[in-house]
C-alpha cells in the first residue's frame, strides 16, 4: 500500500507545476464553447497544453500521442482542477475511440489534428426519445455503397455549435436488436444536412446543443471499428476516462470546498456553529471522495461497473456540498452574482446526466452485487 | 374541530386558481434568462388583480377591506405559488398589512386597496424580516413605486433590481428617500408578532403551491414519457421518489393550514411560534420537492424551456423570504438554550 | 378551520384529565404484555380504564361502548400519551371488526368482555412466509360441517403468549385467488392444538410470540362476517384505528422529545450549538406531524390510502428524532441504562412492520398518485 | 503509488478470516439478553488468538513483537469486525500500543504479547479517547486483569461489566489501583498523534467489517428470500438500497486503506487528521449500512435471534469508541474558527 507518487510522475507533477506558474494566468478566460470568443481563447488553452506536451498523454506516440500510464492523465486534471486552471480538451475518450477501434487510415487522418486541438470535436450519443436508455437510440446511418446516409436527432451534444468533427453513435444494422446495431462515425459538421439548436441550461449555461441529421452522408472510410460494435465502442469510452476525469472534478469541487472554508476562517462569511459543523462533514466527505477515487484509479476493472459506484459517491457528496454552500451563502445564494446558484443547478444535473442516480443504482444492484433482474 | 375548507373557501380556491392561471400565461420565461419577462404585470393584468379584491380583502373595513380572514388569504398564495404568478400581490398585501399595524392613513391604504398605488414591504438585507431601518431591500417590488420602513416614516423610491434567483419576483434597493409618512404608531408586541405570522404564512402557502405545481407536473411526465419500454412512473425506484414528494407535500399542507388559522385564532406569539415552524418545515419540504422534481424530468428539467426550475427558483425565493429554516430552527433553539 | 376542541370534547377532555390525576399514578407500571406480572398490572389498567367509561368509546352502547364519535378516541389516546399513561387496551380495531361485522349472536357473546377487558386477545394476521404480502397467507381454516380446522403459522402476535382469544386471518377458500379466500375467525387460545413460542426482540422486549396452529377446532359459529371477506375486514381493521392511534403514537413521540428539551434546558445533558440545532429541526418536525394528524382525523378517508401517507410521515420524522435523541444522549446511548437503545430499535422496526416503508411509497404512488404499476 | 493489497497480505486477510470465523462460532447470541455468553474468550481461544500473534505481531522487536505495518493490523481489524468476534483483541494491541509509546518496561509488553497478561486501555468517561486520569472506563477489557492509565503510571483493576449496546464487547470501570509501573515516559506530541491515529485506524476497519458483513448477509436474504412472487432483491426499491449500503462501503473501505497507510507514512499529525476523517465517514456509514440491512431483512431482522441486531451494535459501539462522527467533525470545525 503506498498513496504517494513514484519518482517519475513525481516529476511529471512538478514540471506541470512549474508550467503552470509561467502560463496559467493568461489562459483563466478558457472558459468553455459558449461563444465565439470563449471557443477561441479555448482552443488557445487547449493548443497551449498540446504544445507543452500535455495532451494525449495515454494515447500511442505514433498518432502524437506520449504513451504514458493513464495516472498521469489523472495527474494532469489534478492538478490542473487544484491549480483552479480550466480543464483540459474533452477528448480523451474520443481519441481512445479512435486510437483503439479505428483503422489505421483513419487513425492517421485524424488524431493528430485531434491531439493538437486544431478543431472542437463533439460526442453524438444521447436523443430526446433514449434518455438513460442508450440502446434505444433511433438516429440511423443507412449503408448505401461506400457511404452511410444519417438521419435523426441527437441531444445534450456539448460544444455542438462551435464542433467540426461528431463521433456519431448511430443504427446501422436494421435487423440487429437493440444494442447490437449501432456504430460509431465520425461525422463532418459542415456536410449538407446538418442543423444544430442551441440549448439554453437553467442556469444559463449554453455549453449543449440539440442536432438534427437529414440525408447527411458520411464516406464509408469514416466508420470507427466494425458495424455493429458501436455499443461496445461506446462502452470502452464512457469507462476510459471516468477515472481520470473523475480526478479532476474531485478537484474542482475541492476548490469550492476550499474557498467556502477560507470564507468562514477569515470571517467573509459568517457561519455559526451548525453551519461549520455542516462544513466539517462536507469537507470529511470530500477527502473520503479524494481517496477513493485514488483507489479507483489503481483498482480499476476498465469496462466493468466500479464507474458507478464512483459516480453514486460523487454525486452524493457532491450534491450535499451545495447544499451548505449554498446555506453558507445565505442571502447571497438567490441575490446577486447568480454564479454560485448556477453552479448549485448544475449539481442537480449531476444525478440525471449519463445514467440517472436509480440508473446507477440498478447497475451496481445488479452487476456488481449480482441482485436478480425485476 | 373542523379542519377543512368552506364550501365558499372552496369556490374562492377555484376562482383564485382561474385569474392565477391567466395572469400566469401572460408572463413568459422565454429561451434563456436574456429573454425572460420581468416580474411586473402590465395595467391590465394588475387591474385584473384588483378587480377580484386580492389587494383589498385583508384590510380593514375603515381602510377600504373585507376584514378576510387569514385562511383566505392563505387560499389566495397557494394559487399564487402553484401557477408561479409573477404579479407582486404578495409584496403588497404584506406591505399594506405592516403599515395598517403602524396606523397608516386610510387613504394611502384604499389606494394600495384599489391597485392604484403600489408598494412593497422592506426587509432587512438578508430579507428574513421587516427592516428596522434603512440599507434594506424591497421585497416582491415589481412595479412598485415606494417601500416604507414605518420605523423612520420615510417612503424609499426603489432602485433596479438586483439579480434574483426567482424570476417571478423582483427585489430592489431602496433608493432616495421620496416622501414621509406622519404619524406612524408602533404596533404593540401582540400585533407585531401577529404581523410577521400572517406574513410567514402566506409564504408558506406559496410553498406549498410551489411544491405542489412541481409535483403535480413531474407526476404528469411520469405517466406519460416511456423509457425502457414503459412509462417512468411505473418504475419503483421513481415511484418512491414521488411518493416521498407526496408526504412532503401533505404535511406541508397541514402545516400551512394550521399556522394560517392561528394567526387569526391564537394569541400573536402562539400564532407566530406556528408560523415559524410552518416556514422552517415547507422552506426544507419545497426545495426537496422541488429538486425531486427535476429528478423525475431527467435532463429536459434542467433546461431554461422547461418550467421545472421555475419552480425550483420559486422555492429558493420564497424560503430566503421572511427567513429559511435554519433561521427559524435558530430562534427555536435558543428555548432550549439554558445553563 | 377551527382547531379548537368544541364543548363537548372539551368537557371530555378535562374530564380524562381530572380522572388521570386522580388515578394514573397507581397505574404507571402497566407496562404491557412481557410477564404475568406485567400482564395482570396491564389488565389492572384496562378495568379501570373500562370502568371509568373509557374503553369501547366509539362502539355502540348496545354492547357496552359509548357511542362516541371517532374523534374521542383519538383525544384518549392523545391525552393518555401526553400524561406518560400507559396506552388504552389495544382492542379497538379488533372491537370495531366485530361490531361492524360479525352476527348479533358472536357479537354479543364476544364484545360485552373484550370491553371490559376481562381477558387479553390478540390478532393472528402475519406469517413468516408472508411479511408485507398478506395477500399472500397460507394458514388454512377447513371448512368441515359446523367448524373450521385450522392449521398453520402465525408470527408477529403481540401478546399471543397471554391472549385467551385470537381474530385470526385465515384461507378458507381454497379455490378463490389470494385475497378472496380469507376469512376471520374468533379461536380459542386454549384449543387443543395452538401453540406459542414467544419471540425476543432485539431491544430484548417479549412483546411478541408465533402461533402454531395444529388441527385446531373452531366453532362455525365464530366466524366474523361472511366467508371471504376476511381481507376485506382486515383491510377495514386496519384502516380503522389508525387515525386515534396514530395520535397516541405523536404524543408518545412528543414525550420522548420534551425530555430530550428539559435534559438541555436544564444543562443535564450537555448540548453544542449543531446539536441544540438538530433538536430544533425534529421539534419542528414533531410539531408539523401532530398538525398533520389532526387534520387526518378530520379529513379521513376511511379504508383508503392516506394510512400510508400517515405512516411513511411518521416513520420519517420518529427514526430522525431517535438519531437526535440518541446523539444527545453520547455515551450514555450506548452505554447503562439499555431502555434509550431499545427505543432506538424499536424506531427502525417502524418502517418495517405493517408493510415496509417501501411498500407503503408503492402504495402511495399507485393508489393516491395513479402511478402505472411496474 | 500502488493502492491495493500484496499477495501475501491477502493471504494474512484469509488466515485472520478463517481463525475469526473459529473463534465467532464458539460464542453465542442466545435466545435474548439473558442468555447471551460474555464477550471474554475462553481460555483455548484466547490461546488461538496469542499463537496466532496477533497480539504480538504490531509491537517492536525488542518487545516481543513483529513490528507490523498498520496496513497489516487493518486486514487484522476488518475479519475481526466482519466475523463480529467477541475476543478483546483490539483493546489488548490497543493498549500495548499505548504502553510502548510510553517506553513500559519490555518484560511487561512480552507477557501481553504472549497473551500471559491481559490489559484493557483506559478510556475517558465519554470514551473519545485515552483517559487522561482516573474515573475512566477500561474498554473491550473482557477478561482483562487490568487497565493502565500511563499518564499516572498506575493499573487499575477492574469492576464488572456495565450495560453496554454491543454484546461482543465489555466496557468496565476502573477499580482499585492494583499496581504501579514505575519509569514509564511521556510520548512526544508526534509519537501521540500517531498512537491515536492507529486506533483509530483500527476501529474505522472494525467498522469497515461490520458493514461489510451486515451488506452480505442483506445480500443474502435478498437473493433467496421470495414477496409477491419474486426474490426480495429483484425489487427496484430494495435495489437502491442495497446498492446505496455498497457505495457507502466501498467509501469507507477507500477511507480505511488511506488511514492505515497514513499511520506509517505521514508525519504524526497528518495521519491522525487522516484517521480522524475516515473514523467520521466510517462511523456514519456504518450505522447506515447496518440500519439499511435490517430494513431489508425486514421484521426476522428485529429478532434477537437474527445476526442484524448484532452488528448494528457492534458499529454504535465502534462508532462512540474514540470518538463518534460528530466528535471528530467538531475538532475538524475547529479549524475554520476564524474571527
Amino acid at each position: 500500500m503506498d498513496y504517494s507518487d513514484d519518482p517519475e510522475v513525481a516529476a511529471f507533477r512538478a514540471g506541470l507545476r512549474a508550467w503552470l506558474r509561467d502560463h496559467l494566468d493568461e489562459h483563466r478566460d478558457a472558459t468553455g464553447y459558449e461563444s465565439a470568443e470563449s471557443v477561441e481563447r479555448t482552443l488557445r488553452w487547449h493548443r497551449a497544453l498540446a504544445a507543452a506536451g500535455y495532451v494525449g498523454l495515454s494515447l500511442p506516440a505514433a498518432y502524437g500521442g506520449h504513451g504514458l500510464p493513464d495516472l498521469y492523465e489523472a495527474v494532469l486534471n489534478d492538478e490542473l482542477a487544484t491549480a483552479g486552471a480550466p480543464p483540459p480538451p474533452p477528448i480523451g475518450h474520443i481519441a481512445h475511440a479512435v486510437a483503439d477501434f479505428a483503422s489505421e487510415e483513419l487513425k492517421s487522418r485524424v488524431l493528430p489534428g485531434l491531439l493538437r486541438c486544431t478543431e472542437v470535436w463533439c460526442q453524438g450519443f444521447s436523443e430526446p426519445g433514449a434518455g438513460s436508455d442508450l440502446a434505444s437510440l433511433t438516429t440511423t446511418a443507412a449503408p448505401d455503397g461506400d457511404r452511410f446516409v444519417v438521419d435523426g436527432q441527437k441531444i445534450w451534444t456539448s460544444g455542438a455549435m462551435w464542433s467540426r468533427w461528431c463521433l456519431l453513435l448511430a443504427r446501422t444494422e436494421r435487423d440487429q436488436p437493440r444494442h447490437r446495431g449501432l456504430s460509431m462515425l465520425v461525422v463532418d459538421m459542415e456536410s449538407p444536412g446538418v442543423d444544430r439548436r442551441e440549448i439554453v441550461l437553467a442556469s444559463g449555461s449554453r455549453e449543449f446543443a440539440e442536432v438534427f441529421f437529414d440525408g447527411v452522408e458520411v464516406p464509408a472510410a469514416n466508420l470507427v471499428g466494425e458495424r455493429g460494435q458501436g455499443w461496445r465502442i461506446a462502452m470502452h469510452m464512457l469507462s476510459y476516462e471516468r477515472g481520470p476525469a473523475d480526478m479532476g472534478w474531485v478537484g474542482r469541487l475541492g476548490r469550492v470546498l476550499a474557498a467556502a472554508r477560507d470564507d468562514v476562517r477569515s470571517g467573509r462569511v459568517p457561519a455559526d456553529g451548525p453551519l461549520r459543523r455542516r462544513l466539517a462533514a462536507a469537507s470529511v466527505d470530500l477527502r473520503v471522495l479524494q481517496w477513493h477515487v485514488a483507489r479507483s484509479l489503481a483498482d480499476r476493472d476498465p469496462g466493468g461497473s466500479a464507474g458507478s459506484v464512483d459516480k453514486l459517491l460523487t454525486t452524493r457528496i457532491e450534491q450535499n456540498l451545495h447544499h451548505v454552500v449554498g446555506d453558507l451563502a445565505g442571502p447571497s445564494f438567490v441575490l446577486g452574482d447568480p454564479a454560485p446558484y448556477g453552479d448549485y443547478l448544475w449539481s442537480r444535473a449531476q444525478s440525471i446526466y449519463g445514467g440517472t442516480q436509480q440508473i446507477q443504482r440498478q447497475i451496481v444492484a445488479q452487476r456488481v452485487l449480482r441482485l436478480p433482474r425485476g | 374541530m373542523e379542519i377543512e375548507l368552506t364550501a365558499e373557501q372552496r369556490a374562492f380556491r377555484e376562482s383564485c386558481g382561474k385569474l392565477a392561471a391567466h395572469l400566469a400565461s401572460r408572463w413568459h420565461r422565454g429561451r434563456g434568462p436574456h429573454d425572460v419577462d420581468p416580474p411586473a404585470p402590465d395595467e391590465t393584468s394588475w387591474s385584473r388583480v384588483a378587480e377580484a379584491g386580492w389587494l383589498a380583502m385583508r384590510l380593514r373595513e375603515e381602510n377600504g377591506g373585507a376584514e378576510a380572514g387569514a385562511v383566505d388569504m392563505m387560499i389566495l398564495a397557494e394559487q399564487l405559488g402553484y401557477h408561479a404568478v409573477a404579479a407582486p400581490v404578495l409584496g403588497t398585501v404584506i406591505a399594506a398589512e405592516q403599515l395598517q399595524s403602524w396606523g397608516a392613513p386610510s387613504a394611502l391604504l384604499e389606494e394600495v386597496a384599489e391597485g392604484a398605488r403600489r408598494l412593497a414591504p422592506a426587509l432587512a438585507p438578508d430579507l428574513t424580516g421587516f427592516a428596522g431601518a434603512t440599507r434594506s431591500l424591497a421585497w416582491d417590488a415589481a412595479g412598485a413605486e415606494f417601500a416604507v420602513v414605518p420605523a423612520e416614516g420615510i417612503a424609499y423610491a426603489l432602485g433596479e433590481p438586483v439579480p434574483f434567483a426567482d424570476q417571478t419576483r423582483a427585489v430592489r434597493p431602496l433608493g432616495e428617500p421620496a416622501r414621509t409618512l406622519a404619524g406612524l404608531t408602533p404596533p404593540d408586541g401582540e400585533t407585531a408578532a401577529r404581523t410577521s405570522a400572517f406574513a410567514l404564512s402566506l409564504l408558506v402557502a406559496d410553498l406549498l403551491g410551489t411544491m405542489q405545481a412541481a409535483l403535480d407536473a413531474a407526476l404528469d411526465h411520469a405517466r406519460t414519457r416511456a423509457q425502457f419500454g414503459a412509462p417512468v412512473g411505473s418504475f419503483q425506484a421513481v415511484q418512491q421518489i414521488l411518493a416521498d414528494s407526496h408526504v412532503l407535500t401533505e404535511a406541508s399542507r397541514s402545516a400551512c393550514w394550521y399556522a394560517a388559522w392561528a394567526v387569526d385564532a391564537l394569541p400573536g406569539e402562539e400564532a407566530l411560534r406556528a408560523a415559524r415552524v410552518a416556514k422552517a418545515y415547507a422552506s426544507r419540504s419545497a426545495v426537496e420537492v422541488c429538486e425531486n422534481a427535476i429528478q423525475v424530468f431527467g435532463g429536459i428539467g434542467m433546461t431554461w424551456e422547461a418550467p421545472a426550475h421555475i419552480w425550483l427558483r420559486r422555492a429558493h425565493g420564497a424560503r430566503a423570504a421572511f427567513g429559511d429554516e435554519h433561521h427559524h430552527e435558530a430562534v427555536i433553539a435558543t428555548e432550549f438554550s439554558g445553563s
